[in-house]
């Protein structure tokens, strides 16, 4: 789960971390109202949306006070890679002396929280990264001893991080690890941290969560939004894994590795996908009559291919869901059904028995290959 | 004589009373896996398809001298339940449950890896050995014993794969679903360590999907330490990036950790790689003649 | 750092812990008051005193709220091993059903921190030990990994803890683990944790701080309060490792090893020393000045035996704390003097020096086991 | 040979630029250990007697090659410094602090043992091989090179012992404080399996004080695994039981760790145990014949 900025600075700034004065906006009236209290002539405008690249898209503006209801017009309803602008975070502007970063992660190849800092920041992190290698300092924490104050010194050293900052970011950076650790974070970075007359800022935030802790980490789950297009929220309220895309050919599969496995099949046989969507292990027939239901209200669909290998997941109960969702939709589509594995047998009766009674369009398949073929066939691709 | 699990595998399986717990266990069972113990806190004296509850596993390994644990509890519980198999003297883990935090992950790799035990997921299918043990969830009926060992991130892609492997007449010494979560208590180097030590299997099959760099590292060993043929296939190749593919191990972060680059990776280490998981089986049947 | 019963039972209450309502009185009007307040027609007066056997001792008096005030008189001013009653905790009487036992201490063996439980609580738990082995559960929790839930539960099995509070006590035991870590404990129990209609409460309470933490233990640290007698007390404050003791003669040494090897040597030689105090390492010329004005304030002291090897410490910064005391303090006691090691040349001459100008009663020795000699030798042992 | 500390001991100060690191890393020096670097964060280029100062131990490591540290940090930064020693490469650690948490300690010591390196104290006067190398703050003069290996729980008491051991005209092969709180990275077995093994050690003398039970389980170890004789030295006779003497390692702990026990433990070793400093050394004296 992305926290938005102003979320993230929240945080932040519970934790003892410095952020600049502002609030959320959802209105040109609000952002009139909040920046006639900000300090200063100008404010900045930032749009809160959960994805990068926000400033280049002209997601952020800086603006006299007097001018900010005005310009923020502007930036409400400009969609910035797919994402609607609807809440705007007005600012105080800092006096910025100088750009520098810190951020972590999880280490997947060393199994620990890789933490990074660098005395240039305000770009890319990426960028810098592979433009001047020797300006990140990188330092792999193990999670069982947690964060030791020479592992901070270590990394700001290497970061070449200067002295007369180095006391601030150190006491950042132990900061941003213990919310990492209490937060149980995936990612957390502040791009870029600002040196400022009045001492370091983080001028910007970002937080992700680890979405299985959500359950005990109560605090941040109630920021919890639903986010992307209307069907993709409405997946990910009811728990299938859902992301829409261009295709014609409607994919539900059980495991991710199966669903992705099942598109590039259906690319191979030249057509495309008009979604991804995991069942996931071990769904009940109700999530498998939503997922039906999800996909035939993508007018974009004209095929849907559900294929099942058994594991977890029991095709007998599959099958049921499916009937389900065909009994109680009114379906139009036709559906290529592959089912295999755990209770095969008896998923097969209850689908072959369903379709001695109606006349569904299901052409039931042997294998996923068989399967994408028909797809394509049927989807017109 | 297969890897991890074999005729000498006994077993405990902690949450053995929850409903997953209870279905598996008795799929276990009739395959023939020696499921000599159950484990549920205040449980202790019922029995779960002829097989004992105990209270905690110390009692469970005193009791039947189990030697390998699969875990069935709530993603809540399942570290705690980790930990107390590798504390209760268990060498081989097998942890099945989905949806646990990743930094109770880190946790329970460290613990396995500072135990020398052998932890296999979480978010796994489990390790089958045809004819011989099974240990967690997959559908035994599509397996046959065989010299082909499998090692895959994917659980449903595995079962596909085992499949066609089977389909064509050939069978599997092994095969390890080592989870799709982005940490892991076994990566594929581990388990092609023990795929290149047993006698039984002749040629590895590895599936990997997107996301992480562990396809990558694989291939390094492969060029170097692997003597067997290594068959490969990567899911994910129309994937768009940044997207989110289901579990969290399938986002692909920074650009890395991309389909093709992996796909490269392993045909620089002279792998085989299937574009479709049919074709892998196909692969591996050309190669064994 | 011992901790009060009321003290700990603060901590206990404020992490969850169920403690007896009640509240500290300090004289009998204020017994009536408190008494007054609390649910039940009896009450329980609980002298704080920080030793083991108060009840034993008759320090605990279960009483009809109308004669709370008068008993409270004969408690108030009672002394218990040597210490004086000066606070009564009153507290309502529990209607108890069973008594169990929890508590914690350091691992030293293990390196770990040992958790021990009982279904058999109330009396000496080292009685218990004793004679009830199996009704002790024992568990070493490794410090780096922390406490796991499969160990409170192997705890509680072993420890026969019945079914119907397991899960009482199973979280009991994990808050008092919490405590013990977050307080940086060496020891915390509860004796009894005892079982009512109502729930489980901790009926007494204990919790002692580790001294060397207590910088950052500021919640804690508070509750410090100087104990025993008012010697002690002056050394405690001034930092001086002093324990007061039944002989005669006055004892100074560096480090603990020396300072009780010097006592063992006076024993050999027939003589009883009057205290044990330890300056400590790398000790400074006012601290050796204040040790000597110490000792010269107990009156059984007849004579001084400072026995130094230099280390850390510095012969001659104890020589001009020694020159500084006895150039302060009207000295009439006869001292007896070994400095060895570090700076022991300078030492020695800044001590002869002196001794030049100052016909002080000073034996400059070779050897401790001669100081020791001497020393009973001066002191009419 | 010696144990420990030898002419091949390459040392590093941590806190060297403070009060107590500056002292005694003169008398270091003078002494003749090798004292190649020290570790201040922030004061690297510095130099203290003519040792450089670094800001890490990481950075001091791979400029001059140091193995050992000697650690004068105050307490509450004294886990840490232990911690940076460990994981910039440092095998032999000596931390003279005194005053450190003991919750620290607990973690300083699995630190230490899980990285296989020697930790000495804290709270410890150091170690010292005469003639070869000195890490820590003993007085070095009392000292002469010789085949008696000192372990003890005291400091002062350790000076003394070693004193009256060279007035007899005797020497030591290493002298080591192994520190007086509860929790310490090496206690007297681990030190006396070393010298067991070490060629020039031909007697060893133990000084233990009451508190604990780590002079009873060294008893046991002496009786089944070390060969060479034993002299042993209790402190604490006459300590009040239950009255806190001095550091907390001293407290009597419900009974157990009394001075009797201790010294009837070694005695049904066949350790001989000195009544007084002096006996003790008059005991050496007489076996060394």
């Amino acid at each position: 789960m992305k926290l938005y900025e102003h979320q993230a600075k929240q945080v932040f700034s519970k934790h003892g971390i410095r952020v600049p004065q502002g609030k959320v906006a959802h209105s040109p009236a609000e952002v009139a109202e909040i920046a006639e209290k900000l300090p200063g002539d100008e404010v900045v405008l930032k749009s809160q949306v959960l994805v990068g690249g926000r400033g280049k898209a002209g997601g952020i503006a800086i603006v006299k006070k007097s001018e900010a209801a005005e310009k923020s017009k502007d930036l409400f309803g400009m969609e910035i890679k797919g994402l609607k602008v609807e809440k705007l975070l007005v600012e105080e502007k800092l006096d910025i002396q100088k750009e520098m970063y810190v951020g972590m992660t999880l280490d997947r190849e060393n199994k620990g929280i890789v933490l990074l800092a660098s005395s240039v920041g305000g770009m890319d992190i990426e960028e810098i990264a592979a433009k001047h290698p020797d300006k990140i300092g990188r330092k792999t924490v193990n999670p069982v001893w947690g964060l030791w104050d020479y592992q901070v010194r270590e990394l700001l050293y290497d970061a070449g991080i200067p002295k007369e900052y180095f006391r601030d970011v150190f006491g950042i950076v132990k900061r941003l690890y213990s919310i990492f650790v209490r937060y149980e974070a995936e990612l957390t970075e502040i791009n870029p941290l600002v040196v400022t007359p009045t001492g370091v800022y983080a001028a910007d935030g970002r937080l992700n969560i680890d979405d299985n802790a959500l359950y005990r980490q109560k605090e941040v789950a109630e920021f919890k939004e639903y986010a992307g297009s209307e069907l993709e929220k409405e997946a990910e309220s009811k728990g299938i894994n859902y992301v829409k895309l261009e295709g014609n050919i409607g994919v539900i599969a059980n495991g991710a590795g199966m669903s992705m496995a099942t598109m590039d099949l259906i690319y191979l046989e030249g057509g495309k996908p008009a979604n991804f969507l995991d069942i996931g292990g071990g769904a009940s027939a109700d999530l498998v009559k939503a997922s039906i239901d999800l996909i035939t209200r993508d007018p974009s669909v004209k095929v849907i291919f559900v294929n099942i290998f058994g594991g977890i997941t029991r095709c007998d109960v599959v099958a049921e869901g499916l009937v389900k969702a065909f009994s109680e939709i009114e379906m139009q589509l036709p559906v290529v059904l592959r089912l295999a594995g755990t209770n095969e047998e008896e998923g097969r009766r209850i689908i072959e028995e369903y379709m001695e009674k109606n006349p569904n369009k299901l052409v039931l398949v042997k294998t996923m290959e068989e399967g994408a073929k028909k797809a394509v066939e049927l989807g017109g691709g | 004589m297969a890897i991890i699990a074999d005729e000498n595998t006994k077993a405990v399986v902690q949450g053995i009373t929850g409903y997953q717990g209870s279905f598996h266990t008795e799929r276990m069972l009739k395959f023939g896996t020696k499921i000599v113990a159950g484990v549920t806190p205040g449980k202790a004296g019922e029995k779960v398809h002829g097989v004992p509850v105990f209270n905690t596993v110390r009692e469970a390994v005193e009791e039947t001298k189990a030697n390998a644990s699969v875990i069935f509890v709530p993603p809540a519980f399942a570290a705690d339940a980790v930990f107390e198999a590798i504390e209760g003297g268990i060498k081989v883990v097998v942890c099945i449950t989905e949806g646990i935090p990743v930094h109770d992950e880190l946790k329970m790799y460290w613990k396995a890896k500072q135990n020398d035990v052998i932890l296999i997921g979480p978010n796994c299918p489990g390790v089958m050995s045809p004819g011989k043990s099974h240990l967690g969830i997959m559908p035994a009926d599509i397996f046959k014993q065989g010299n082909v060992g499998i090692v895959s991130r994917s659980g449903t892609l595995t079962y596909q794969i085992a499949y066609n492997i089977s389909n064509l007449g050939l069978g599997q010494s092994t095969v390890v679903g080592i989870g799709g979560d982005r940490i892991i208590g076994s990566d594929f180097i581990d388990i092609l360590k023990m795929y290149e030590k047993d006698d039984q299997t002749e040629i590895i099959v590895l599936v990997g999907e997107i996301g992480g760099t562990d396809e990558e590292n694989a291939a390094e060993f492969i060029a170097s330490e692997i003597s067997k043929p290594v068959v490969g296939y990567i899911a994910g190749i129309t994937a768009p990036p940044g997207k989110r593919m289901g579990h969290a191990g399938a986002i692909i972060e920074g650009g890395k950790g991309t389909a093709e680059s992996k796909i490269k990776a392993l045909e620089n280490a002279d792998v085989k790689v299937g574009k479709t998981p049919m074709e892998v089986a196909e692969i591996v049947k050309s190669l064994l003649k």
